[in-house]
């Protein structure tokens, strides 16, 4: 039988590059952790216009379906991706969004906590390139999903050397705002 | 007598602005520019000849230049 | 002007990407359309698969979208069965000249009046960003990742060998003209073609470091020139807009009718 | 002497069956076997005022008709095995825009270029499942010119009825040889004309909204409503969506629009059947050599019947049941290596008593073939 | 931790398969959702000097493939539904002429433009039928990223075993979602190269005259044998005839290389078979919630079973008759209208027995859906 | 000079009609292949379908018989994938440049060393008649009975305008330069095109009442002058004969190679 | 039950016009006989180097099998088709053939006569076009398959009045040479 | 010294041989013509030059000039 730990939906527009970091945390899990994990993600004319949906699920063993139904936790990246997806999230899941992009309201049935990613990060990088590992650093610091050590690795491997610094202060900023949330 | 045209007011239809900056580029008289929000504003209207280029080209067709037709001022020096 | 007349307003904001040109052509197509003074009624949008195609979505014209590559064909079924419509085509690069090049060509053989406007962004932008036969040696592409060994058609050039009657060319920069071709290619009386240099920010611009729309936008008005421009002389690379080839045959759909005469005549 | 006798080929048959159903518009592309349904339609359609046009291939063919049928006309393109595979991507446009027309395909040897003079009847699944996607289909046959002209007609019929691409199913045999036409009355066979919404300009239409009766009136491109037409999923408006039921439903109406209405659109011959248990099954050129057996065997007192199919797809298959029910054999014949007899087995439930007698060579198969494979699945050997 | 590991798409495991099993060229036209494959291609292929193009369309694009398979090497093309049709008349061509190729095809909503960033497993039976006129042919599927590395080594261990097209059925939910792919090492699958002849120069060589063991030893263009190679009825050096024995000869001759060998091409799992009494069979996606479904139940203590195919053609009727003898309920789940389940009920022969499970409105099937079908199936209503 | 050695003699006579011009093709194709010195075995000939394309199946090269309008797609396969073949190309006009003009303009785009000899005898000889993309306004035929209406191609512009390095034109009638453009289009390294006028006596020639096929080739004789010559100033009705385009660009199959070089220097 | 009163097969070259012989022979006896006919003919490849075969079979009820494989009556107008199809003929058969094309032999089975038709075409009305018409006076004349007056009129509605006379006069130069081998 | 083709003979190829007639309409020097066979035959060789145009243009590849080379003869007046 298998355990499903985490069902995971990054959400948000299309420039934010939350794809990479689903794919990104994906890699950590499957590649350094020994564990499964499944990434799918939203096509087409919807994925051009409106709001972008990457999905991850991580698990112990084998992950036979891909797709979310109800996200455990649910990253909220611009008010249209909130809207669209809040209603999704499974009853005391976990809700992140971007307290500058999004407004949240008190109708979602789920933990919400709002963080100022993209003010941190361009106040203290000024570059929003990194954002999308800002987000993952705040996700698994609030839940050990992965290891940190684990996403750096994987970041190591994928970006050219150059990227690293940049990456890496993003995921540590990212990292401290939500360690203040873990549980 | 020659008519002239003069700006009534932009319509902009923020809804349907996507923010690319094209007309705030185009714009001969630097009136437009984009707000927080990454919308189109007409920040100089003032500025604005009413050329109607910001509406010809915008790619989303959210700008409506509204204009009247004036009679050439002819009380200046000839 | 009121665009929104023309315009299915319900599908607003549009699916194009901020800062596509294929928006602009859509802007051009309503004014021109209007300049015009054509009926709603009278206009059928035929278009095939693609971000340009979509277009015939967004105007209260008749509008048939059709498959990729295959608009003429259909363009044709449309015009020749009902030969008062004004038939206008909107194509992408890849769907005008990939896959649909043979029926470019025919209907260019044919004459058959029907505009078609390329909306030629270098790449196919619906399936993300892979190179096109208008985008050239050198640029890069998802399936060009070492750069693009692919020489490009020259569409004006295509569409003359072909025997179109009406070939021009401009870009989404230049509105003005482009609204004016428009107006000229769909006043043509034989089959016509409008080349519209378009900007895909979002693939083309991204791959090959073309910077914002505004950036490509900029780079049409200072890469082309009028046709027949001395500049053009001292450098090549430049591209020429404007009309190359503007000529009066016998219409298809005419031609078609006086075959009717001949054949009730026996 | 009526001038109504004629004597001609079946492909002659078919474009003057299609013109007697009111053809307003053909496109095609030449190719043996189907030649000469293009041909005899250049003659007869200028003279009508009616168009033609060889286009550039059959690609374009189909996408041409598609579009005249949008403009209110009654469309047609033929082809054959080659022409008909390219057909396929338009063809599913048809089915997915609910586009009126008729696909003549006149069967030659398959697969490939093949056995391009020679009769085959190969293409009877091809003609079910051609295109991507799931979908239905209807696909008449015929033996004999009278049938073809006849098939035809009703082509054009259940088309615009169901807003549905028709496929003639003809083959190499019939579309050539020449026989006897008697071409009906002007009113003899019913012509469904073209159904017209009648609402007014301002008054919503709804293209893809069916009636109470299921059916879906059109409006004619440059008429009053406009709307649009594309091979995404859509809406009553014909705009694209990807809105999961109404994606499931639009499904649902146009393979029901279909299976929900066979028995009003089989067309069939039955011969002999009533105290027959042995029970041949054909359709095509083939079913004139079934008959002929049957008509011997019968003269031998032998128990024997046919049942001729002449619609194909959707296949009847409540009709074959009852027709086999009581038979203790049951035998497709056909030109292939058993296509619709697969179909034929499942509607008859237990395939042991359903068996194959086919020719595969590009030869028309004939009374002596089908009476020796016959002895031998009757137990009497060679 | 090894290298082989790897977290790709399932449209780069196919890519990534076909690297592995050898592929030396690549023709191909972008389509969602199997542009990936291409993508991937575009990248490894330059770099270990192989072959890559892009071609004006699917039609150039599966011409081309051929015209290289026969200077040697192994090909390979990637659609989906719109340019699969437009496949049809050159994959044809491949039957006839025996040219080993692979054609993957990632499954979309249809028919026509359809659903396009959406999943569906509507062109199973266009995968067997699609083309005209009789053949067989082979399609292989795959649930997981591991399989699709797999069964696109298969796909061209059989196409060149049997000179024949080998089609990879994908489905948009496998080739888009990512999981893990552990490349197997250099020889742990198996791979068949291209069988050349060892006939030297001056030996008539025959391209078209099995060998004992059936199979056709090839030989390059450019090499020391000269002989044709046509899409007509064709004479064992090649040469075009339509002589009825010989056209019957050769059709025989390449249906039954399929159909005889079947058990030679049939990848499949089995799970909880032994005493089930509900037997579930699924493939692709599909069979993932299918999996899910049976071992939720299976910790309930109840007897379902799944049978996974991987290779759906030819169909393996033979093992599915097995593996349903003793079930009371088999349901068939896939995203379609029902198509493998009509093999299905052939196979089984009883019908009554057959059912389907499916979804066709876009969206992946799940486990949900499937157990809501599931306990009406039972009698145990919603 | 012994043409049998390059000849399938198994299936002579062949099966075209008596006074057919695509023989006259075959006989200068042999020659100029014995005139190059080239190896049968380095030889493939690609063929579609029609009178036309059945060349490939007499000459004792590699042969590839194809699919209508397919062959340049399936030589393209050929060529990439062992650029050191010679790739010969024989096509009818309908095969070439009606059902496949889309195969004929890429291959001239991407410029890949193929040679395309375009037999073109105006009609579609093997289906009985029917009339091509080459037929001609005013032309008769089993599908214009009441005489065409569809305009022509000019081949010579088409493959010039979809950028084709090698363009060339000539008769059957005038077999010395037949040969000799065969071997320069052979040679050419790039795509090449040779439009070669045929007659088809049995359909064309009896349809438009052409009379035998030495009328026929009489008339290549008459109504064809050299390129450039002033006679077809005087009178427009005049054919040129020659080579319209010979240039050197980068060959496809090479630039791959470098493609390569690029790749694997990574 | 079928009665077939004939099994013709027409068999020569390509520009012999046997095929149209054979239609109006078929016409003849459908148009103006009440009688049933069909007529097939070889296509392709075949029909263009080699022999051409029309097929023509005329019975008082319908005809299931269109095709021939022993013909009743076979025509020969080449020696290639003598040689293909004359194995072809039913034993006791008639089979006529043109003196100057065909040289005939011994091993046929059938009653076998020679014609001097082209020979007398050529030169009674200087004009070989007429061939075909004055084969099908022979066969007619010898074997009253259909009423000569029924020829005429399908003669005179096929073709324009100026051609009528040379068609009757090949048709009746036939039909004279037939008769005197009339049963 | 120059050497110059001279008739061999005329290999005619009877079986592959059509009779089209395009091979004596193109002889310059009217060597060839049909038989009552319909088949070429070289009715007047001796008026051959050996050019070999008959054999370049048959359709049918049914000829074949055989030549030899003498040298051109000098033994006539200069
Ligand atoms: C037969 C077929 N092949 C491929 C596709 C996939 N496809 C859709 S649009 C497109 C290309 C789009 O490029 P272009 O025509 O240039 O239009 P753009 O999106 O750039 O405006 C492709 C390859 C398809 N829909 N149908
Ligand atoms: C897909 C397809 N469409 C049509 C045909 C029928 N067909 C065979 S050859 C031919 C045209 C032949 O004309 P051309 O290419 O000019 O060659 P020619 O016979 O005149 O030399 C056609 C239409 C076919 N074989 N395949
Ligand atoms: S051009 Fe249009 S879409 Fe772009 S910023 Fe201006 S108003 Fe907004
Ligand atoms: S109308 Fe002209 S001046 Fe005024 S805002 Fe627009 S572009 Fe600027
Ligand atoms: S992908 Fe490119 S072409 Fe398509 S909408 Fe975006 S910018 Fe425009
Ligand atoms: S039909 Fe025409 S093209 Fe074909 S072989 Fe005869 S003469 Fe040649
Ligand atoms: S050209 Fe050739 S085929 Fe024609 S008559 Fe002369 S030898 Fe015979
Ligand atoms: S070689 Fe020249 S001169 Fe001699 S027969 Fe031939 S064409 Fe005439
Ligand atoms: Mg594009
Ligand atoms: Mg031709």
């Amino acid at each position: 039988m298998e355990i499903t730990r985490y069902r995971i939906i990054f959400s948000g527009s299309g420039g934010q590059g939350l794809v990479s970091a689903a794919i990104i945390l994906a890699e950590a899990a499957v590649l350094h952790e020994n564990l499964e994990a499944v990434q799918s993600q939203s096509y087409g004319a919807a994925a051009r216009g409106g709001a972008t949906r990457a999905d991850v699920i991580i698990a112990d063993g084998p992950i036979n379906m891909p797709k979310i139904t109800q996200p455990s936790i649910l990253i909220c990246m611009t008010q249209e991706a909130y809207t669209k997806f809040s209603p999704l999230i499974r009853p005391g899941g976990l809700l992140i969004s971007d307290k500058k992009f999004v407004k949240t309201t008190r109708r979602v049935d789920a933990r919400q906590i709002e963080l100022p990613l993209y003010q941190t990060v361009v106040s203290e990088i000024g570059n929003a390139v990194v954002l999308n590992i800002c987000v993952l650093g705040a996700l698994i610091g609030m839940r050990g999903i992965v290891k940190k050590s684990s996403v750096e690795q994987v970041l190591a491997d994928k970006f050219p050397p150059a990227f690293m610094a940049g990456n890496q202060m993003a995921l540590d900023i990212g990292f401290e705002m939500g360690f203040e949330y873990a549980q | 007598m020659a008519k002239k045209k003069k700006l009534k007011r932009h319509a902009i239809n923020r809804e349907w602005c996507k923010g690319c900056g094209i007309c705030v580029a185009v714009c001969p008289k630097n009136v437009l520019e984009l707000n927080s929000k990454e919308k189109a504003v007409a920040a100089r209207k003032q500025d604005c000849i009413a050329c109607q280029l910001c509406e010809e080209i915008c790619p989303d067709l959210a700008i409506e230049v509204m204009v009247k037709y004036v009679e050439e001022s002819t009380s200046g020096d000839k | 002007m009121d665009v929104k007349y023309y315009l299915r307003e319900r599908f607003f904001p549009h699916m194009w990407c901020a800062g596509c040109g294929h928006g602009i052509v859509l802007n051009s197509l309503v004014r021109a359309v209007d300049l015009l003074g054509l009926k709603k009624r009278d206009i059928v949008m035929v278009s095939g698969i693609g971000c340009s195609s979509r277009i015939s979505g967004y105007v209260d014209f008749h509008s048939l979208h059709t498959l990729h590559g295959r608009a003429l064909a259909f363009a044709t079924g449309v015009k020749l069965s009902k030969p008062s419509l004004n038939v206008i085509v909107p194509m992408g690069d890849g769907d005008a000249l990939a896959i649909g090049g043979n029926h470019f060509i025919h209907a260019a053989r044919r004459n058959i009046n029907i505009t078609a406007l390329v909306m030629n962004n270098r790449t196919y932008g619906m399936t993300g960003g892979q190179f096109s036969p208008l985008s050239g040696v050198g640029t890069k592409a998802t399936t060009a990742p070492y750069s693009n060994i692919d020489r490009e058609f020259d569409t004006v050039e295509l569409a003359t060998g072909a025997g179109a009657t009406f070939v021009a060319r401009t870009t989404v920069y230049h509105v003005k003209q482009l609204q004016s071709l428009i107006k000229k290619a769909i006043s043509h009386d034989g089959f016509s073609v409008l080349e519209v240099l378009s900007q895909c920010p979002t693939y083309f611009g991204r791959k090959n470091r073309k910077g914002s729309a505004v950036d490509m936008l900029n780079s049409f008005k200072d890469g082309t020139v009028p046709v027949g421009s001395k500049k053009k002389q001292e450098n090549p690379e430049l591209i020429e807009r404007g009309i190359f080839v503007e000529k009066q045959l016998p219409e298809y759909c005419d031609a078609y009718a006086e075959l009717v005469e001949r054949a009730t005549a026996k | 002497m009526s001038k109504n006798i004629t004597f001609v080929q079946g492909n002659e048959a078919c474009a003057l069956g299609a013109m007697y159903a009111g053809l307003d518009f053909y496109a095609g592309y030449p190719i043996t076997p189907s030649t000469e349904i293009a041909e005899t339609l250049a003659l007869t359609m200028p003279a009508a005022g009616k168009k033609f046009i060889q286009m550039e291939d059959e690609i374009s063919s189909m996408c041409a008709i598609i579009g005249a049928s949008l403009t209110g006309n009654k469309v047609m393109t033929a082809t054959s095995g080659p022409g008909f595979s390219l057909m396929q991507e338009a063809l599913g446009y048809a089915v997915m825009a609910e586009i009126p027309c008729v696909v003549a395909n006149v069967q030659r040897g398959g697969p490939s270029t093949g056995n391009p003079t020679h009769v085959s009847q190969g293409d009877v699944n091809q003609a079910r499942w051609g295109t991507h996607g799931d979908h239905s289909i209807v696909a008449l046959s015929a033996s004999n010119h009278q049938d073809v002209f006849r098939m035809t007609v009703e082509a054009f019929n259940i088309a615009e009825t169901y807003r549905t691409p028709v496929i003639l199913l003809f083959d190499e045999v019939i579309g050539h040889m020449r026989e006897k036409l008697i071409i009906p009355q002007e009113e003899e066979i019913p012509r469904v004309a073209r159904l017209r919404t009648s609402l007014k300009e301002g008054v919503n239409y709804h293209p893809y909204l069916p009636r109470e009766d299921g059916r879906l009136p059109m409006s004619d491109f440059g008429d009053v409503h406009r709307f649009n037409v594309t091979g995404l999923y859509h809406d009553m408006w014909g705009f694209p969506t990807d809105k999961p039921d109404v994606v499931q439903e639009l499904l649902r109406h146009q393979v029901d629009k279909i299976e929900n209405n066979v028995h009003k659109m089989t067309f069939y011959k039955s011969y002999f059947l009533e105290d027959a248990s042995v029970v041949l099954i054909s359709y095509g050129s083939s079913a004139r050599s079934a008959l002929s057996v049957v008509k011997q065997r019968r003269n031998r007192g032998e128990s024997i019947g046919l049942l001729e199919l002449n619609t194909i797809w959707p296949f009847p298959a409540e009709l074959v049941r009852e027709c086999t029910q009581n038979a203790e054999l049951v035998a497709v014949v056909e030109m292939n290596v058993g296509q619709l007899t697969q179909s034929v087995k499942l509607a008859v439930g237990s395939s042991k008593r359903v068996h194959l007698i086919n020719r595969v060579d590009g030869q028309m198969i004939n009374d002596k073939d089908i009476k020796k494979i016959l002895r031998i699945l009757q137990g009497r050997g060679i």
